[in-house]
């Protein structure tokens, strides 16, 4: 690999302090070297998926067996009185779980899961920079999620229980305790959000940074992997859009709190003005929890397929163009809301409109796929998952983008299941694809290739199982954050669905068990992993695993060519990373 | 198909538009669905690893992906052409319909509070009288309801007359339809409105013709004669709609 | 972008022709101006939904002494800018003249808005009220107005002061650094992006005294 | 964590400097001048606001041109500092065009 001295400015980021001489403290847990950030950002939102998990569990039990009491609540009698008696839920605590649960899972598993790990760990590895630009904001970035993420957590524990106002707080519930019954919790919930709102902004000014300005010599922005762009795109849609979300919640708190009216009728305050506020930031959010994980399937599925990304610019335009795009559709979250007919008419438009890029992306990533000598390594078993669920995904959408379809199917399952095929069937899909494909790089040792196939394969199934039902009772007519469905008549014929959709969601959540099994245990058993496992191109791959603080050691890679030259006539071997000059001969096959 | 999607009966002049387009992006996004994961998995079996063989080493076809390009967003625009006039029709106030009955619905949790016309037809007016989680409407009559919230945001659903529109506390939010089909229904709240979310529910019955007038003169009497039909809100009633006979009335 | 430009180009920290420090604040100023835009926008469509809870220029507002304020923020500018050219000829007097004149400035003006919030509360222009009854000024009578008008005043003002304060504690550590002689004619970027910041916090005041104290 | 030594060491690149007090003066007699059409002119609300609003964006513009020096940049930081502009129109003109 050939490399130049690196110029001084470059790696006094990283390489001043030499990490033999780091104490344990500054070298784990305060640390600044972006792939430890990354790693602790790792850990952390893994553990807020399972909570979030969790809840969504005791959810579906009460919609399977609503108030049931010859089904009580697993573990139910551990929660106090205020949550559940005698082993049925109260409808309040329901309703708080089901804020809670969309919050935890958006805000604080999905959003860090994408951003704060693979942001931090993948940028500097995939342009050659020995660390973020400023890697002291970069630590503060973490240390301010930890508090946001306890502070939401705390929020169940005090007096009126968590926020219950749904993961929108949408006023006048959020705003008055009259109402919901809740002030402290629907505060923290609002203080939490600013924090790790705050979290994500010096995060993604960071990012941007070291992008434009730490890119190693030779790599154009037209020779970086898709993963980098789409963290690109997704970090400057944070850095634009979470400040919306701050002042929105900045205004909430103050209703909430000193009787301010901005949402509030009583003082000639808009309901509808948090909501315009709310969405703004949230539909850009959405796309924020989908293109990293659109990246990450990119880059793993070259390499499985063993072929260039088909439509490398299509796919990087589509990336772009869904961001631009992103920010003038927000509407369609409130079709029913009341807003002006004309602008909603407008905004169908607009949402029909960005099915277009994601459209390419899925035809370019049939066209990867095409052709290739596919190694059906486990991350490119969770990235073709990613890629068969988001496009029911994406195709549901457009059921609920076309007004007059949406009026039946708004605030029923049936969004339930679009959002959950987008955030589980695709993000987390392209989570797990990540965590297995960098696995190696980040800890050094290999994740069990059969675990990680059983695992595949059982969440594959028991998701569908779980989640397709859910289109039908939407279309049937079932409420969402419906905390007892019987109590409808018309609903009762579906009940059975329930039951089948909790047994199955009580099976998803197990499946996971392996997962956690396959992660922990093979961070000290599984077996050493090579500089290179999986025989890929891109940057990242040219550094020891795990590489040392400082990265490449004091010298800058040079890139020589994009990252995505599988198969190359020219090349020996069936891959050719970015740094070599000349194509590498055939190494031995990696078992698989 | 709408069997398979088990959508609830229709009993509203618009709704067969809706359904329609329903199942008509239900078939479009089901080819496209099909056809995708079909040439996926197809890819996947011929084309997987045997050593020796080498992937085709191409970057992309740029025909191609303008003709893919531009077919999606062909589709897209017609499926938005399509639906925004639906849309208007159904939510524009200003190509409603002349109502041939005016009501004020008031939410507040957790019940629908339906303020009828009375004897002059008009709104706020002496003679006006209010059911609680009873909506009472004539068939085949354009219905004009002016929605109102007294706390919280709630959603005016009725699954049978594909209605759904939220009450938003300061505004009075429009909406109108029309019932084909005498019968007992249901009226639900689709928006998270607190605690008692889930029970916020009341009947819907639609008359034929002459039982309406019947009913109608009915409560007119009745409010006559309670008060004198002095206050606005004499003579709530209903309270106890009982959810069984509702349940039973309920035909599919 | 062949490989050899890209080489010299993409050199760590100057492959935009600006250095991190300072396009990490440009960034940064971006997300700012998007807060403030939240805000005002917020500001904007109530007055817009409710003009009966406003009540005209002048009359609750004390103009002429804001008018003041702004001009001292102003000064506080001019004295920042002069400070950073000062420090690009290598004057280290110059520089720590001026960047205390800026923190004093800033201190001036952030005396004055604690001044005239203290009056307008005794007034009884409050955020949270349902309704105030302040003293009309030049012999007006009081005014009747809404809550929206003290919550949407406090909200953006009171935001601005924070980001002025911040600014002013800043400065200090910056004028410290300065009279520790940290900054050269050479290298000097703490106080550039220093003074990108206050400069901004200028900007949005200027914006902020238009649409609250003058429309 | 680029110090500001190597920082700057990047861009000491000697531009004539503007006349920052001009600047000074001319943001001066603009909020003059604000205070006079607001306060002693006749002008229709309507027509007050737009030309208020175009007062404050001239002293606005000249802030960050002059003092944050925008003028003496690569044009492609100024494209970094117009994105969220567009955004922020979107914003306030779609809600407003709402049903309040």
């Amino acid at each position: 690999m050939s490399t130049i001295a690196v110029p001084h400015e470059a790696h006094a980021a990283g390489a001043h302090e030499h990490h033999e001489a780091i104490p344990f403290i500054r070298r784990y847990i305060f640390s600044t070297d972006h792939k430890i950030i990354g790693i602790q950002f790792l850990f952390m939102s893994l553990f807020f998926l399972l909570v979030g998990g969790l809840l969504a569990m005791a959810m579906r039990w009460q919609l399977a067996w609503p108030s049931n009491p010859d089904m009580p609540l697993p573990g139910g009698s551990v929660l106090p009185e205020t949550m559940v008696t005698d082993g049925i839920m109260l409808p309040e605590f329901y309703n708080a779980l089901v804020t809670m649960h969309g919050t935890i899972m958006v805000f604080f598993a999905i959003m860090p899961l994408l951003v704060g790990v693979w942001a931090n760990y993948l940028i500097p590895l995939q342009i050659g920079a020995p660390d973020m630009a400023f890697p002291r904001l970069n630590m503060a970035s973490f240390w301010l999620a930890v508090p946001a993420g306890l502070l939401m957590l705390a929020s169940f524990f005090v007096v009126g229980g968590a926020a219950n106002a749904g993961w929108t707080g949408y006023a006048t519930l959020s705003t008055s305790e009259v109402y919901s019954g809740v002030k402290l919790g629907q505060q923290l919930w609002c203080v939490s959000l600013v924090i790790l709102g705050f979290s994500s902004l010096i995060g993604a000014v960071n990012y941007i940074t070291t992008l434009i300005n730490m890119r190693a010599p030779g790599l154009t922005w037209f020779r970086l992997p898709l993963s980098t762009w789409a963290l690109f795109v997704t970090s400057v849609l944070i850095l634009l859009a979470v400040p919306i979300l701050a002042g929105g919640l900045i205004m909430l708190f103050f209703d909430i709190t000193i009787d301010t009216t901005f949402f509030r009728p009583e003082g000639g305050g808009q309901p509808l003005l948090w909501q315009h506020l709310f969405w703004f930031f949230g539909h850009p959010e959405v796309y924020i929890l989908i293109l990293p994980a659109m990246g990450f399937v990119s880059d793993i599925l070259a390499n499985g397929a063993r072929k260039p990304i088909f439509g490398y610019h299509a796919m990087v335009w589509a990336i772009v163009g869904i961001g631009f795009i992103g920010w003038v559709v927000w509407g369609h979250h409130m079709f029913m809301s009341g807003m002006n007919p004309m602008l909603g008419g407008f905004f169908m438009v607009t949402t029909l409109i960005i099915a277009v890029p994601s459209a390419i992306k899925t035809f370019n990533w049939l066209g990867t796929v095409w052709g290739g000598n596919i190694r059906f390594h486990a991350p490119m078993l969770y990235a073709l998952g990613f890629v068969s669920l988001f496009v029911i995904g994406g195709l549901s959408g457009i059921f609920l983008a076309a007004g007059p379809v949406d009026i039946p199917l708004h605030d029923t399952y049936f969004v339930v299941a679009h959002i959950h095929y987008v955030l589980v069937g695709g993000s987390l899909f392209g989570i797990f694809a990540a965590i297995t494909f960098w696995y190696p790089k980040m800890f050094g040792r290999m994740m069990s290739e059969m675990l990680g196939k059983i695992h595949f394969a059982l969440t594959f199934i028991f998701f569908n199982l779980t989640f397709f039902p859910m289109h039908m009772l939407g279309s049937g007519g079932m409420m969402r954050r419906l905390y007892d469905p019987t109590q409808y008549p018309y609903l009762q014929p579906q009940q059975d669905t329930n039951v089948f959709i909790t047994i199955n969601a009580l099976l998803l959540f197990g499946t996971q068990l392996i997962f956690a099994f396959n992660f922990l245990w093979n961070l000290w058993k599984g077996k050493r992993a090579t500089e290179n496992p999986w025989e890929a191109n891109s940057l990242e791959w040219s550094a020891p695993s795990p590489p040392p603080h400082g990265n490449w050691g004091g010298v800058v890679p040079i890139v020589n060519r994009g990252p995505y030259e599988y198969s190359a006539p020219e090349a020996e071997a069936d891959y050719w990373p970015q740094t070599d000059v000349a194509a590498p001969v055939r190494a031995a096959p990696v078992s698989h | 198909m709408d069997g398979f999607w088990r959508l609830p009966q229709n009993i509203a002049t618009f709704g067969g538009d809706i359904d329609r387009m329903f199942i008509i992006i239900a078939w479009i996004t089901g080819i496209v669905f099909v056809a995708v994961e079909a040439l996926l998995l197809f890819y996947l079996i011929k084309y997987r690893g045997k050593p020796g063989r080498k992937a085709v080493f191409t970057h992309g076809n740029s025909r191609l992906e303008i003709i893919w390009t531009t077919a999606t967003a062909l589709i897209v625009v017609v499926i938005g052409i399509m639906s925004r006039g639906l849309w208007l029709d159904i939510k524009d106030p200003r190509r409603f319909p002349e109502p041939g009955l005016e009501l004020r619905i008031t939410a507040k949790q957790f019940e629908w509070n339906v303020t009828y016309p009375g004897a002059d037809g008009q709104l706020d007016t002496a003679d006006d009288f209010v059911k609680r989680n009873q909506l009472h409407v004539p068939v085949n009559v354009p219905v004009k309801v002016d929605l109102e919230s007294e706390d919280v945001i709630h959603s005016f659903y009725l699954p049978e007359l594909r209605l759904k529109q939220d009450a938003v506390p300061g505004m009075t939010i429009e909406a109108w339809f029309e019932a084909t089909e005498p019968g007992a229904y249901t009226v639900g709240c689709a928006e998270l409105c607190g605690l008692g979310h889930y029970r916020m529910r009341g009947s819907m019955t639609v008359y034929a013709g002459t039982e309406w007038d019947t009913w109608y003169q009915q409560e007119i009497q009745a409010v006559a004669a309670a008060a004198g039909g002095a206050a606005p809100l004499a003579g709530v009633e209903g309270d106890a709609a009982p959810p069984a006979d509702v349940a039973a009335a309920h035909v599919h | 972008m062949s490989t050899a430009a890209a080489a010299t180009l993409d050199r760590a920290g100057s492959g935009f022709g600006v250095y991190n420090m300072k396009l990490g604040m440009w960034v940064f100023l971006l997300s700012e101006v998007m807060f403030f835009t939240g805000l005002i926008g917020a500001y904007i469509i109530l007055r817009f939904a409710n003009p009966d809870q406003f009540a005209q220029p002048g009359v609750v507002l004390n103009v002429p002494l804001t008018a003041l304020n702004t001009f001292i923020l102003i000064c506080s500018s001019v004295t920042m800018v002069k400070a950073f050219a000062e420090i690009e000829q290598g004057n280290q007097k110059g520089l720590r003249m001026y960047l205390l004149a800026t923190v004093i400035l800033g201190m001036i003006f952030l005396g004055i808005q604690a001044v005239e919030y203290t009056v307008l509360t005794h007034e009884g222009f409050v955020p949270m009220s349902s309704s105030y009854d302040a003293l009309g000024r030049d012999g007006t009578p009081p005014v009747e107005g809404g809550p929206l008008y003290g919550a949407t005043f406090y909200t953006m003002t009171g935001f601005h002061g924070t980001h002025v304060t911040i600014g002013v504690l800043c400065m200090m550590f910056t004028t410290f650094q300065a009279f520790r002689g940290r900054y050269t004619a050479e290298s000097h970027g703490g106080v550039e992006i220093m003074g990108l910041y206050w400069h901004f916090v200028d900007l949005v005041w200027i914006i902020l005294f238009t649409i609250v104290y003058l429309i | 964590m680029n110090t500001p030594g190597e920082a700057a060491g990047a861009t000491t690149t000697h531009r004539k400097q503007p006349n920052y007090y001009l600047i000074w003066v001319f943001l001066g007699v603009l909020t003059l001048a604000e205070i006079g059409v607001a306060f002693l002119s006749a002008i229709p609300k309507q027509v007050l606001i737009i030309i208020l609003v175009a007062l404050a964006v001239w002293k606005a513009l000249l802030v960050a041109m002059y003092y944050m020096h925008l003028k003496f940049e690569p044009r492609k930081l100024w494209w970094i500092a117009a994105a969220p502009l567009p955004l922020a129109v979107i914003l306030i003109i779609i809600v407003m065009m709402e049903r309040w």
